[in-house]
């Protein structure tokens, strides 16, 4: 039974209403406090890069199991101008994360995995995922 | 420091007050600013304890010393930090370094084309990173014959970079030698197995062709075969050839083969790079190669390299990981 | 983790008992520990928040959610760190690299001293980075006569290394040319100006001595002025000429000077690191150098070199900021 | 009027010594709460250096003032090996602090200003300073 939900992201207050669902499902789940605000973070990261960068998107939170374990997976999905050059935006370095470690290489090290399709003109995916240790 | 001690307390005791969700991440986004002004972890907590003390008058004294606690264990997390700073910068100073080096490297491997009647030359070479391992050479004696190395340094980045300088050399020496590949790759690997680190070698394929009559004769070391299609039979044929990479031993002998070129036949010169992908279903690299090269058979050869390098990049599988060089003759 | 909570909350409780040096000092070493096995603060401010719980069961609930909020923007801190461990990764892979790149540069760059019966010759040159950005070419065909040019890339690193390597492909086809400074010079310019970036420049002091007339002669574009000795008369001169940096401009003429030399009679050249350092009292670097000379005149070419080096290196003022490279002609 | 005190390094606890001085001093002269740990973590390190590399030295802590200030200046000395590449030691990186960030490099960033002498068998003194501001 994979509880799903789907926040808007258009306003940046919608950016704290993704950041709410995120931590109430990861709760829910039973993430400590520690995982609750690295999920939290790379929720809030995801969504303020689609307010800032692509007119619209969205956020889905999914919660998900396997035989071992369960985790949260998180959908951020818009139609913007898509990442044209994919390796240097996960490169480390000043450029991309202004000496703050953020930007999708932090977003990366918060989370388990992440997955990211994205063609200019056509808008980007991120699907990242976190399980419960 | 006071400016941002006061604005801390009043975002904190928002945050009692009400612990919604917006309070986290205006807190969060409070302290982004603090890190790009270079605040220190433990002056954060110093800043906390002092907010604390004074939202809460009636504070524990435990617990206020419990914080001078956390400010000692995070002046070590803060010392950390700054290494982080200043690496960064020596970070953005090497990447300004290697970008003139790049410049450079171009400048000295700067090859040209030769614009021919009776072949049609095509190249492609694109670097995985700043610098180029791979390396053409064309030469182009008098319009007779036109010659053609392929060359990969097994390696990359600097290193390889600089022993490129030295094939790049080599070859330049060569210029009014004979044209012979044998004689030219047995040379070449002297002079690399001499002047190079022991660990650098490198694969090289090398052509020439004798546009009088027609003849391309050809040799390698160590290098991904050529691809030869010969338009008459309507098949392909693999141009391989026994020979070791060049500077492994000092001494070391290359057959050399010929091949008479008839009209719209064509030779696909590669390096490795090119052919470094998974299996397409039942097809294995060379085989998608080849039938890419016969449907864009029709295109001119520089157009022909680029249409396999758009082709092959945008497979799905296609993690381009070495530099990609495509080099196509064309009768 | 239990394990480090169990730990942490007893050096912390030990430390709210006491308040002694000694529990910080004991606090610092474990987190110097937590560091090193990529604890993260955030999980640091968790670990300690529940500590104080466990610590004061009676811990108003305020103080509890505070930690909370601290724990979130401890998280930002945490990802700074994260990237800090990629980033010292790549420096060790990019170290490693430039250890490489070095040794084929060295290899590329070697020379060997000319030994001649009739001129004593000696040749120190130590980079101020990994990669030299001065190259001391000799030149010594059928012992008749022997050149050398001293050479300084404007720039440092990698990408003056490469500079480097086009200057010494630039000599070695000169190798049979005449030996006219002027010559030499002129041509290499035009090399340089027209293969290398537009940002590149180069100084050469270049000199040609013949073994049979004892005469030297020379030619310099830019360079540090060498230094003249002659030993008859006890004085110094300086070896100047004007001539444009190579690289600049296409068309440049090098005017060339010639000098007899005698018995115990020395010139030195030099590249401008050598003289980069202040005024010792009232003598410039260069009257400095020249009585350094004089003192350990005794000594052979070889010698002389190190002997300067060494008494260079341990001045007080001198930060060695460049490369520095010094040759010695002695009769 | 100067206050001077030295404290010999022989023993892992005369660093804690060391730190308590630095400490109080640095209460004493009106240094807060960060910065006092921050002058303890110097002196710690420098004391721990001693105690690692010298047989023996010592760490001397010294109250310092001019028109505008005041401050602290503490004169690690010792007779050891001496230090023979001193261009490295300063530098940054994972051979030098071991990803700590700490190390000479560390102590100079924890304080206002530092001076090195040091001689391969001749022993090395590192002095550092820092102001009230
Ligand atoms: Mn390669
Ligand atoms: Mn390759
Ligand atoms: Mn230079
Ligand atoms: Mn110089």
């Amino acid at each position: 039974m994979n509880a799903k939900s789907t926040v808007e992201i258009v306003t940046e207050w919608d950016i704290v209403a993704a950041r709410q669902l995120g931590r109430n499902e990861a709760k829910a789940i039973g993430f400590g406090a520690v995982d609750q605000a690295r999920i939290t973070t790379a929720i809030s990261e995801l969504a303020r890069n689609i307010y800032l960068y692509a007119r619209s998107g969205e956020v889905t939170i999914e919660r998900i199991s396997n035989e071992e374990k369960v985790g949260l997976r998180i959908i951020a999905a818009d139609k913007g101008p898509g990442i044209s050059n994919l390796k240097k935006v996960m490169e480390d370095g000043y450029s991309t994360s202004g000496g703050l470690g953020a930007g999708l290489p932090g977003v990366k090290r918060l989370m388990d995995t992440m997955d990211i399709q994205s063609h200019v003109g056509n808008g980007t995916t991120i699907v990242i995922e976190k399980w419960v240790k | 420091m006071k400016e941002l001690q006061t604005q801390y307390q009043k975002i904190l005791s928002d945050f009692l007050a009400n612990q919604t969700e917006r309070n986290l991440y205006i807190g969060q986004n409070f302290i982004r600013q603090l890190i790009q002004k270079k605040v220190a972890p433990e002056e954060v907590i110093n800043i906390h304890k002092y907010a604390i003390e004074q939202i809460y008058p009636d504070l524990p004294e435990d617990i206020s010393h419990s914080y001078d606690f956390l400010i000692e264990i995070m002046v070590h997390f803060g010392l950390t930090l700054k290494e982080h700073q200043s690496l960064l910068e020596q970070q953005e100073e090497l990447r300004m370094e290697m970008n003139v080096a790049t410049k450079i490297q171009n400048m000295i491997l700067r090859t040209t084309v030769p614009m021919l009647n009776q072949i049609d030359i095509g190249m492609l070479s694109v670097p995985i990173r700043k610098m180029n391992g791979d390396y053409v050479h064309f030469l182009n004696n008098n319009n007779s014959v036109v010659s053609v190395a392929v060359t990969d340094v097994v390696g990359k980045g600097v290193p390889a970079a600089l022993c490129m300088s030295m094939v790049k050399y080599g070859l330049d020496t060569l210029e009014y030698a004979t044209k012979d590949p044998s004689y030219i790759l047995e040379v070449l690997n002297r002079i690399i197995e001499k002047s190079v680190d022991d660990s650098m070698f490198v694969s090289m394929f090398y052509g020439t062709y004798n546009i009088k009559e027609s003849k391309f004769t050809y040799g390698s070391a160590g290098h991904e075969p050529a691809i030869y299609y010969n338009a008459r039979k309507n098949t392909f044929f693999d141009l391989e050839s026994k020979g070791l990479l060049l500077g492994v031993m000092p001494e070391v002998t290359y057959p050399q083969y010929d091949i008479h070129l008839e009209d719209n036949d064509f030779i696909i010169m590669i390096t490795d790079g090119v052919t470094d992908f998974r299996k397409q279903g039942e097809l294995d690299p060379r085989d998608v190669i080849k039938n890419l090269a016969l449907s864009c058979n029709h295109l001119s050869a520089q157009k022909m390299c680029e249409e396999m390098y758009t082709y092959l990049k945008n497979l799905p599988d296609f993690e381009l990981e070495d530099d990609f060089t495509v080099v196509i003759f064309k009768k």
